[in-house]
């Protein structure tokens, strides 16, 4: 399957409708996102963007459509099979193991991984990516503070080795400070690593600020996608979600 | 009284069941060991709907219910032989003080132990039945007459056909308005969520404590009858395999179900009994065997249990 | 009048300030918006005002009354109500059992007159009924009076979620999140009935939002949280101005 | 001075005991902690243990360390088939239906191997691999059998500790204890882990069988009844799905187990146990070592 440029994508999701019970959440979603490539995906709490990204790393099966990853179909993966295909999420409110320390976090994140060596190229990048967490490595991943959580759940999830990035939300409860520092982190490793990152946020300013292409989502269909640049003019998009 | 009429169609029901076993058991058609299977089969009945007030609609899960069973038993073997009880009139009061007396400790050891939940509370009921089997193992120490280990024997065989079964016409009646009335309703919602229902204002604690003093009563009162029908107590008669016996009856029946848990009592120790005439002990053994199976396969297949009727 | 009162409140859990000194108050009858960042201690400063957790430090006072101590049941019973972000409904019970039972707690029969069904018990369990019918029909929900919770569409859950803690016929309700989940043009439905049911029901309401528009559009008071702590009480549009809240929740001003 | 030794060496006895708990209640804690369930079958894998060294013993006279390897061995694939077969399938059923399973499971093993055309329902003398000996020091007495139980016990721990702190799936299995979703995406197999999980537990258990027999050496087919329960309130009392709880709270009920044995009466044994319970339920539910959560 080719887009426009005639490249292949590198997923693309196609139709998909998920339920919780009865109730669905996902009315025949369509996506995709090409290599090197960040996409956002907004709309309001609840319209589905969660849904949408646990569907994608296998946490929910679909009921209808599929799930392609390079020439692969996906949709009936489970997710720790996902992670090893090189799709790695970053769950919303970041999930970090409080027990676990810095550095058992991070292990844990390159669990599929079984090249030592790589293994230890990954962790050197992680830690000059993030050097902060290089001064924390001993200390328990529940002592951290909240932009420091945000930071060790991407090094945990770029410890997968991953081709797309799954990010959750990674505003949530931080700072606008905070949350311009993550941003310019996910820019760095989207350019210096050449992952594709589909990002899902409330804060439609920050993702049609860093994106290419923005999805928005309201309850549970995409109602409108382009060009981020594009879309921060539209009429409709400035009053539903920019609210200026 | 509206007591009675309320309730027609099951007296009604009850009064022709009456009549065809009397005719049974004076005709001579059912042995005298048919006549005790059955009425023993009552007597589980009743137990049981004790439990499934606690865990079928209460949601409050116990493995010690034998104990309460168990703890009838005794007070009421105990009474009745000290005291040289042999007629239906003067066994009623016991039966009561029975009940009470069972309800009574239910509801102190409920106090601390409902504040547990789920496999806690388990753990924990399991617990009180161990220790109670353990006081009954021992009870020859306290007086002599209890036997300890070597089991309680003499008791005077009072239980009759008409006694159990116009008390449990009585019990169920009663039963079925309690879960009828606010307090049903109330036991239903604790089940569901009880958060939600302290939210609303429902005083969980309190109403968790009268679902399982009730229940424990209801099972004090079939220990009891059990006591006088047997004429025989043995400490083995209430450890957890009887628990566990009463948890599978509320399975069956279905949780929060009060004639499927009546059935259920009946098909069990019809079951259990009936392959006891049929089998070889040999066999009999294999028993125990089945019943987990059984036990497992339930779980999988219907959680809820089987007779069990589901809104829209 | 002030109906609420909480003073410096404070909780914490394994050292995190869920809620770190927060003292407002609700006037009666007004509707009390409460705002700010997931994590910001929204939801644990509902949770210590019910009942469901007991505060580190502070005080609550509801009329006067201090409920800092009270047993969570007791709450419905003095006038406050409250619904749950994520439904706590009574799923396999039906919609009826649902109410039924929130109008009840406040009967006064026992159980020796439900077991012998006297006059007065039937005319109490008669009068509940009824008064839950209304609330189900004023709810739009008749027609599901006998289907489970659990078969309802989201709207009609979160209907139903309503209308049971409006049951227990409080003064002050405790709404959280009611938008999630739903489009705009759900939201403007879910703002005119919020509005209906204050009127209706003349009650005082806390809500917690994430919806803007609907919650600047129903308020008479915002106040803004982030990391436990108030960063701001005002009308929405002192709100909407304040550079702190620019800064810390909405990123920027609104209209 | 006489008191004081004879306190001492109920002290050693109680630990012999303890050791054994606490190799038992490490399989609860364990499995609880990545399925929320109270195994009703670890006792009986523990029963298992003892059967299976039995054999091995009586039947084909093998050296003491094959004993322990291929009991481990047994018991592992017990453990992990009981996982499979039953657990499984549950996997999303409300609690008590897998806790109703767990007790299923459990009167399976015990009544299955109960039938006299499987072993018997009675008891049946273990054979020792070596004769008893005892060391006296001039205030305490110390037997072979205890200083081999405190032996493989110590091994056992050590060997799981690095297990379980110095290996990537001990560290994906206390992933898995606090959120099997996000472990997931980190590409930790739920699937594995808990049968990883079983299996080790299980092994610890089968360790513990042989250890018993040898201590005690009378076994039964319901003999992991009263030990697997005391060895899961060992779990609780040491705060469930806490590691090192379970092994202090398997000595503590060890040695309390002796002390009222040898100063009250073996009859009160039971019973003060599960005041223990009830004490550890109502005053500290989250036991010694555990952590407190707060949720709505």
């Amino acid at each position: 399957m080719n887009n426009i440029e005639g490249n292949d994508f590198l997923l693309r999701v196609d139709n998909v409708t998920v339920k919780y019970g009865n109730i669905p959440a996902l009315r025949g979603v369509s996506l995709y996102i090409d290599r090197g490539e960040m996409i956002s995906v907004i709309g309001a709490n609840g319209a589905g963007k969660t849904t949408l990204l646990k569907t994608i790393s296998g946490l929910l099966k679909p009921v209808q459509g599929n799930i392609r990853f390079g020439s692969l179909n996906i949709e009936n993966l489970r997710p720790d099979r996902v992670v090893k295909k090189g799709i790695v999420m970053v769950p919303e409110g970041r999930k970090i193991f409080p027990d676990l320390t810095v550095k058992e976090n991070l292990e844990l994140g390159a669990y599929t991984i079984k090249d030592r060596t790589i293994k230890k190229e990954l962790f050197e990048l992680v830690l000059s990516t993030f050097p902060r967490l290089k001064e924390r490595l001993k200390q328990h991943g529940g002592t951290l503070s909240g932009g420091e959580q945000q930071m060790l759940a991407m090094g945990r999830a770029l410890m997968g080795n991953p081709k797309l990035l799954l990010l959750d939300e990674p505003s949530m409860g931080l700072s606008p400070i905070f949350t311009r520092e993550i941003f310019s982190l996910i820019e760095l490793v989207r350019k210096e690593k050449n992952i594709s990152i589909i990002i899902v946020e409330q804060n439609a300013h920050m993702a049609l600020e860093h994106s290419q292409r923005t999805y928005i989502l309201e309850n549970g269909e995409i109602i409108m996608e382009g060009f981020s640049s594009d879309l921060k003019h539209n009429q409709r998009v400035i009053e539903a979600y920019l609210g200026v | 009284m509206r007591f009675f009429r309320e309730s027609k169609q099951f007296i009604i029901v009850m009064f022709i069941l009456y009549v065809v076993l009397k005719i049974l058991f004076i005709s001579g058609m059912a042995s005298p060991y048919i006549q005790q299977i059955i009425q023993y089969a009552i007597i589980i009945a009743l137990a049981s709907l004790g439990l499934n007030i606690i865990y079928g609609f209460t949601g409050q899960f116990s493995l010690g219910h034998a104990a309460f069973y168990g703890i009838g038993a005794y007070t009421s073997a105990y009474i009745t032989k000290m005291f040289g009880i042999d007629n239906i009139f003067s066994y009623i009061p016991v039966l009561m003080l029975c009940g009470i007396i069972s309800g009574l400790i239910g509801f102190l050891i409920g106090i601390p132990i409902l504040k547990l939940k789920d496999d806690f509370l388990a753990i924990a009921t399991l617990g009180f039945g161990t220790l109670v089997r353990v006081f009954f193992d021992n009870s020859d120490k306290i007086t002599d007459v209890l036997g300890g280990s070597r089991g309680f024997v003499g008791i005077p065989k009072i239980t009759n056909l008409d006694l159990v079964l116009v008390v449990f016409a009585f019990i169920v009646i009663i039963t079925r308005y309690m879960i009828k009335s606010r307090f049903g309703l109330f036991w239903r919602c604790i089940k569901e969520d009880e958060l939600a229902a302290t939210s609303i204002g429902i005083n969980t604690a309190n109403m968790k404590l009268m679902a399982f003093t009730y229940g424990c009563m209801l099972a004090g009162c079939g220990g009891a009858f059990y006591a006088n029908l047997y004429s025989f107590l043995h400490p083995s008669n209430f450890d957890i395999l009887r628990s566990i016996d009463f948890l599978i009856i509320v399975i069956i029946g279905g949780m929060g179900n009060i004639t499927g848990t009546i059935y259920a009592s009946i098909i069990w120790v019809g079951f259990i009994e009936g392959l006891r005439i049929v089998l070889p002990s040999e066999i009999m053994d294999l028993r125990w065997v089945v019943i987990p199976v059984l036990l497992i396969c339930i779980m999988m297949w219907r959680p809820y249990g089987i007779m069990v009727k589901k809104p829209r | 009048m002030k109906i609420l009162e909480v003073m410096e409140l404070e909780k914490n859990f394994g050292g995190i300030k869920a809620v770190d000194n927060i003292s407002f108050f609700i006037e009666e009858g007004e509707v009390f918006g409460i705002i700010g960042p997931n994590g910001a201690g929204k939801t644990t400063l509902f949770n210590l005002i019910s009942g469901i957790y007991t505060p580190d430090k502070g005080k609550i006072f509801f009329k006067g009354k201090d409920i800092t101590d009270i047993p969570p049941y007791m709450l419905p019973h003095f006038g406050i109500s409250r619904t749950f972000q994520n439904m706590r409904l009574f799923g396999s019970l039906t919609v009826l059992e649902n109410i039924l039972p929130a109008i009840m707690v406040k009967n006064s029969y026992n159980i020796f007159q439900a077991i012998f069904r006297t006059g007065s018990y039937l005319d109490m369990e008669k009068d509940a009924y009824n008064r839950a019918c209304e609330l189900i029909e004023f709810f739009g929900l008749t027609e599901k009076m006998e289907y489970s919770a659990s078969s309802l569409s989201y709207g009609e859950q979160r209907r139903l979620e309503l209308a049971r803690a409006l049951a227990t016929e409080p003064t002050l309700i405790l709404i959280d999140e009611p938008g999630a989940g739903m489009n705009p043009k759900e939201i403007w439905d879910l703002a005119l009935m919020i509005k209906a049911i204050k009127e209706k029901f003349s009650l005082t309401i806390a809500i917690i939002e994430h919806q803007m528009n609907l919650i600047m559009n129903i308020s008479d008071r915002i106040m803004v949280m982030d990391f436990g702590e108030e960063i701001m009480t005002g009308t929405p549009q002192e709100v909407k101005k304040d550079k702190r809240v620019i800064e810390a929740y909405l990123g920027e001003e609104l209209d | 001075m006489e008191h004081i030794i004879y306190i001492l060496q109920q002290v050693v006895n109680g630990l012999q005991l303890g050791a054994v708990y606490a190799l038992i209640a490490l399989g609860y804690t364990m499995v609880y902690g990545v399925l929320r369930l109270i195994n009703f079958a670890h006792g009986d894998v523990f029963m298992l243990g003892a059967f299976v060294a039995y054999f091995l013993i009586s039947k084909f006279s093998m050296p003491i360390y094959l004993v322990f390897i291929l009991t481990m061995f047994s018991c592992a694939l017990v453990g992990y088939l009981i996982e499979k077969i039953a657990y499984k399938p549950l996997r999303d059923a409300p609690k008590i239906s897998l806790l109703i399973t767990a007790v299923g499971v459990s009167l399976f093993l015990e009544y299955f191997l109960s039938l006299n055309a499987i072993f018997t329902p009675n008891y049946i003398a273990f054979p020792r691999p070596f004769d008893v000996k005892a060391y006296d020091f001039t205030f305490l007495s110390i037997t072979n059998v205890q200083v081999i139980i405190f032996i493989i016990t110590f091994i056992s721990l050590f060997i799981l500790y690095l297990l379980i702190y110095k290996t990537k799936y001990g560290i994906a299995m206390r992933a898995v204890s606090h959120d099997k979703e996000t472990a997931s995406l980190m590409g930790v197999g739920i699937d594995g882990i808990i049968s990883f999980t079983f299996i080790v537990g299980a092994s610890l258990a089968g360790v513990g069988g042989i250890l018993y027999g040898i201590a005690y050496p009378q076994i039964n087919v319901f003999m992991g009844i009263m030990p697997g329960i005391k060895s899961f309130i060992a779990a609780v009392l040491g705060g469930i799905g806490v590691i090192h709880g379970a092994v202090a709270g398997g000595l503590i009920i060890g040695i309390c187990e002796v002390f009222v044995s040898a100063f009250l009466s073996s009859t009160f044994r039971d019973g003060v146990i599960f005041i223990i319970l009830f004490a550890v339920l109502l005053f500290r539910p989250r036991g010694l070592f555990g952590k407190r959560i707060e949720k709505v």
